[in-house]
């Protein structure tokens, strides 16, 4: 095993890192959530990013998780509206075989899985297919607001099928929910007898592929967030003084900080070592993938309360940028499944009540030394 | 990111696994608990290693070592691990004292110790800490006086593992009149000199994991120097670097710890007969727990990807004890949590000992190093002693923030 | 230890209770959610205190007040959370303005603010905090500088709840040339002075909770000094303890909100129809949650019963914040992760808020202040506003450490 | 409502503490507990306070459980053994009307519940009663190896009876435990056909007192030996030096000590409130119980290894006396039931699945002001 990013990742994520930096600032930020619209960076970044680790035959720009885990992770260091990327990304593998019309979502016409936010994936409820169309609600879709078209996970006469709808038929119903986050929007879906097409895919293992890939694009982005929280905390007590000295110098702040150092880096070690894992199909992908979702979101969560502390009540107020990265991180715990849902999950495939059965070699060697 | 194997990783593995299936069931089984029984154990398993070009992997080969990456290092930690490898005796020999002696030492230094280090001849210890000095190195008390040929050196050192099982040591006392760092040197002591008082210091459980040495006017030929009188710091520095790909991802094998749980789990029930694995809470423990070992896997990895590649140690290097620590003592608390009260009893108590769970049937087949509930003691304790050792994680943290975050001194 | 009440508490209760039942009804509900628009409700309820003689309970009776002690007073507390009484909206003049115009204030100072307090015409506000005196409070730098006749201030308060209601100020500002403690002089300051300026400063939840004030050369006469000048840390000390038992025990009545906590869970079901109470995490939270408000509980009676007995402040009122922030923070925390994503709702957010849980019902029935997820997103944002104001936890702990346990400042 | 000692509570503490400073020190303790025998502490103890905490009309000498946890609490600080003890104080509510049995009890002939000591004492598993005697095993009962006589659960024809057995029977096989905590002794207890009579108590109801006792003065222990490590620790960090200064400087210290503080005085907080409730049976008496014992025991063990952060290696050898404490501490979380079966008594109790339930008030007013 090896962990380390080749030249070409290393050369994406800075370029993309420079590009971030001229796209967005605190400014522009505030004018996108205050006026609920974020389409602007959404169509510059599909112009000038989409498809990058989606490999070219199936309508990207090549490149797997490893590179989607650097976009999410560097999208949330600045804070940047992604609830359409991230939807599209997660939406993909429904279109496996229609090249043509991922490159058209990854440029900029969203696609989103009709599936509540709130859950994995993979335990998604599925609308009831029939003849005259599909009908039916779901809460809390993330990027419902601006999706063109949604996969729709549907209970049709031979099981679990996936469906693709537009979102512009007059059947769809859409009513955009307000998140403290501003960086992500979701929307509550109600279809009523929606037209739609059925897609020629195995839907089970294409909803447990989206549910590994949000996990570990879930968790990048609390790296991201983590990671700028950091930068602001420790800058802050660098130029903050209090008793005469900078805060930075208190033992207290100091341990503050250490902690958050080692859920970033125990993070950043674990999003890119999991993306490896999934990509390349791991026996443990699935379980790697639900331990880096609950542990990473759930400390980012914890650093984030760290953060606001370590700034005191200046972190606490509107106009400080802390608050958007704290909402951030807070979002990320919830999403696509809490980190209790996914321990579950974990329990579930450890078989913990298998008793007298020979013990499944579930988990790789050790690298002690 | 790469999951897959070198070809001469994958080999370096099989040869390894075959190697360790053919030897280990040659052993004396069972593996004594007591650290003076594990001597004897050990040593013609040590043996076998040189034998068979297994000892000082990472070692140059000059010095009878394999000159060999991590990477391939921790292959054969993992097979080890995995096919139930007896305790490692001689750490400070083989991690500290050897690659300190074959970067620092004279020709004569080298030709005098290091191939009995890998042969299992002799196991070292070391003399650094002292009453006065605990996470403050710098502040040793220890005196070498100059004398004719050589140095008479008085003091007292404790927190010793091995003491009473080593041949010699690596120490530190002060020369010169140099404040603090400066005025160090660093030494190489036979145990056997006249002047040296080993006694036994018992931990928490009562078993004397480590040592107080009292020296008192020991005599060391100028030839015992490591590197300059008063340049000991520097020598000092250089031994924890060794070592720092194993400081980073911890002695222990959580992976191993975390499958020993899984087990242990599956094979008990609760009061009423259930399945201990369908109780909620447990459930839900193992998986935090399972998650947390993964980030460990995880940080290690990149630790040892690192060390490969010939980087300078970065941040997840300095964090890795702090993640580490927490976690084997989460690990071994909740074994102990599974029966009510076993956390409770001592290494003593019969019942307790007996009461495994399915921990003894996962260990190597031809003898587990420890039973149940012992083992899982004697690991929440070690644990303890762990984060104690080495710098408290106070003192860890403060590093983190100074060094790596630039967080101001004063 | 005791249980029971002594006759005048029983009776006094009784007394509360039925005026409460009489009067609640006929306010105009439902008390709206903004701070602004709560004024007219609030006013009126203020006044029939006053009337009824339950306003400024343990104020002296010279001033308007009822001269209780600290057991009548949590008694009238008690009573009135169970019954849904409307929010305070004076807390800076009842419990910190008034009782120090009490007791360091002249005679005309008395009677030109003391009864306007009680009465409810006059809110007021605290401008003690500045940007850059936090945690530090003697390093204020808001300057009065001696004209004839009075004084000039110029300077920048923040943090400053209320500013946009209040009549009156509470105000410190730095009037000698000694270091820090010395050199600050306590001044009463009418808001509507020329030179003021109030400027909102929202919250992360985007509401105005606090203000920052700009001082431009605000003119105050002499009579405006509470105490001597230059002696308004001794004036700033006695406003603090005068609140102590309020800081010990916290402002969020935590009984009442496990009360809630509890009425919530037994309302909802989980995803699949089964009742929330059923979920073993849930259960244990819950528990937890109970327990730790039982402790609170019992820490709030030893802070009362200790101020009652006139006793000075002990370890038990330096420790009661510590306890109490994170307690309200877990609450509030707890409440919200009822539903998945609850918490992750904006206050204007039309579905999260209709999705109340038993919250609403368990409220007073005249109106709730507050819906289920609106209640406890203001209340998990109130918390952690409460932990960093008055000092952070940081400045608490050692606080405790080295007054209450002596360990060496530096 | 008043939190406050009586005058006569006050001056029996300050005579116990100044007894037990004549009668125990680390020499001694380390004696009896290489030797494994404790009686001369236990007998010169029962001489001297027996039956304090016990109202006179039931064979003590008056006081109730306030002064029960005082005694807790005290022995607690001096590590002083104590199992006799509270095996006997636990057992008396059995002996209800049989003043001459408790008044030998508690002066030296310990009478101990034949209960296992991992679990909350209502939980007991009764042995079956029969016309030959009494026979069955129950593993880790506190006291079981000092005892003289053992209160028995037993189910009857009518249900559940306690029993009066005498230990002295060649039926009763007795086998000591080794615990971890020398302060305390389990044992092992077989009696196969076992001589016993029957008493004429209300065995539930019994047991239920048994168990809010249990709790109260479990957690009466744990702030004895917590208040115990934090003098230890604040006396350490004012005389150890590193780095030139006292370690009681550095903020990372005091804070550690202040958490132990808050633990410390929180426990004392609720000790007493709780041993006042359950006196005077309020009606939320046994959650009072149950919640004192959770939450008291658990902090107690975080406690103890703040203070063994805090002492660094000195604090885990065997020669200091921390490692006592330490032990008392941790064995008192899991003694007669753990805080998750105690969290699950309160669950029980607030009814949390009664929806459409009037709310019964089970809570007491609030305090805030």
């Amino acid at each position: 095993m090896e962990w380390k990013f080749s030249e070409e990742q290393e050369a994406y994520a800075e370029a993309l890192q420079d590009w971030l930096s001229g796209a967005v600032d605190s400014e522009k930020l505030r004018g996108w959530f205050d006026s609920g619209d974020a389409s602007a960076f959404a169509e510059s970044f599909a112009r000038d990013w989409a498809g990058v680790g989606i490999p070219e035959e199936d309508g990207g720009q090549g490149g797997g998780l490893v590179e989607l885990a650097l976009t999410a992770e560097h999208l949330a260091r600045v804070d940047a509206p992604s609830a359409a990327w991230l939807a599209t990304t997660l939406a993909v593998p429904a279109l496996a075989g229609r090249p043509a019309e991922v490159e058209e979502a990854v440029g900029g016409q969203p696609v989103a899985l009709l599936a509540s936010a709130d859950r994995i994936p993979s335990a998604a409820v599925p609308l009831q297919g029939g003849a005259n169309g599909l009908t039916g609600s779901v809460a809390r879709v993330l990027a419902g607001d601006t999706a063109v078209r949604f996969v729709v996970p549907v209970t049709g006469a031979d099981g679990l099928e996936l469906h693709v709808v537009d979102a512009g038929q007059e059947s769809v119903r859409v009513t955009p929910r307000r998140l403290l986050d501003r960086s992500r929007t979701l929307a509550d879906v109600t279809l009523d007898g929606a037209a739609s097409q059925r897609l020629d895919v195995d839907a089970v293992s294409v909803l447990e592929t989206i549910s590994r890939r949000a996990a570990v694009l879930v968790a990048a982005d609390t790296l991201g967030a983590s990671q700028a929280m950091l930068d602001l905390a420790v800058d802050y007590s660098k130029q903050r003084q209090q008793f005469g000295v900078f805060i930075g110098s208190f033992q207290a702040v100091k341990h503050a900080a250490a902690s958050i150092m080692v859920a970033v880096e125990a993070a950043r070690s674990a999003v890119y070592y999991t993306a490896a894992s999934v990509d390349s199909d791991q026996p443990e992908a699935a379980l790697h993938a639900a331990a880096a979702k609950a542990q990473i979101t759930a400390e980012g969560t914890r650093s984030a309360d760290t953060a606001l502390t370590m700034h005191g009540a200046i972190g606490y107020t509107w106009e400080h940028d802390l608050q958007l990265y704290y909402k951030r991180a807070k979002l990320n715990e919830g999403l696509f499944g809490s980190p209790g849902a996914w321990n579950d999950h974990i329990a579930d495939a450890l078989l913990l009540t298998a008793r007298d059965q020979a013990t499944p070699r579930l988990l790789g060697g050790g690298a002690s030394v | 990111m790469d999951f897959s194997e070198r070809p001469d990783e994958a080999q370096f593995r099989t040869e390894v696994r075959a190697w360790l299936s053919e030897t280990l069931p040659t052993l004396q089984w069972p593996e004594p608990p007591e650290l003076e029984d594990k001597v004897p154990f050990w040593r013609p398993y040590q043996t076998a290693l040189f034998e068979a070009g297994y000892a000082g992997l990472t070692w140059p080969q000059e010095y009878g070592g394999q000159g060999l990456d991590e990477r391939m290092s921790s292959i054969f930690s993992e097979e080890s691990a995995h096919a139930g490898a007896p305790e490692r005796l001689n750490t400070i020999g083989e991690d500290f004292a050897g690659p300190t002696i074959a970067h620092f030492g004279t020709a004569e230094q080298k030709e005098k110790y290091l191939r009995r280090i890998l042969t299992g001849e002799d196991i070292w210890c070391q003399l650094f800490s002292e009453p006065e000095s605990g996470s403050d190195l710098a502040s040793l008390r220890t005196k070498a006086v100059k004398v004719d040929g050589g140095w008479r050196i008085t003091g007292q050192k404790i927190w010793t593992s091995r003491a009473q099982l080593a041949a010699h040591a690596i120490l530190l006392a002060r020369t010169g009149g140099g404040e603090r760092h400066r005025g160090i040197t660093y030494f190489l002591l036979p145990m056997d000199s006249e002047g040296v008082t080993v006694r036994p210091l018992e931990h928490m459980l009562g078993e004397a994991e480590f040592n107080e040495v009292f020296l008192d006017e020991v005599f060391l030929p100028d030839s015992a120097v490591v590197g300059e009188v008063d340049g000991g710091w520097k020598v000092t520095m250089g031994t924890l670097a060794f070592e720092r790909v194993a400081i980073a991802t911890g002695r222990v094998n959580t992976v191993k710890e975390i499958r020993n749980l899984v087990d242990d789990v599956r094979s008990r029930t609760d009061a009423d007969g259930n399945p201990l694995g369908a109780d909620p809470h447990v459930r839900r423990s193992v998986a935090d727990l399972w998650g947390r070992v993964h980030l460990h896997q995880a940080i290690s990895q990149r630790v040892i990807s690192g060390a490969t590649g010939g980087e300078p140690p970065g941040e997840v290097t300095s964090i890795g004890k702090l993640f580490f620590c927490p976690l084997v003592e989460d690990l071994a608390d909740f074994g102990l949590s599974l029966e009510p009260l076993n956390d409770q009893f001592d290494l003593e108590d019969e019942v307790a000992a007996v009461g495994t769970g399915g921990l003894a049937a996962a260990e190597h087949e031809a003898g587990p190093q420890d039973q149940g509930h012992r083992h899982w003691l004697r690991l929440a304790n070690q644990a303890r002693g762990t984060a104690i050792a080495g710098g408290s994680t106070y003192i860890q943290r403060n590093i983190v923030a100074e060094r790596i975050l630039g967080m101001p001194k004063k």
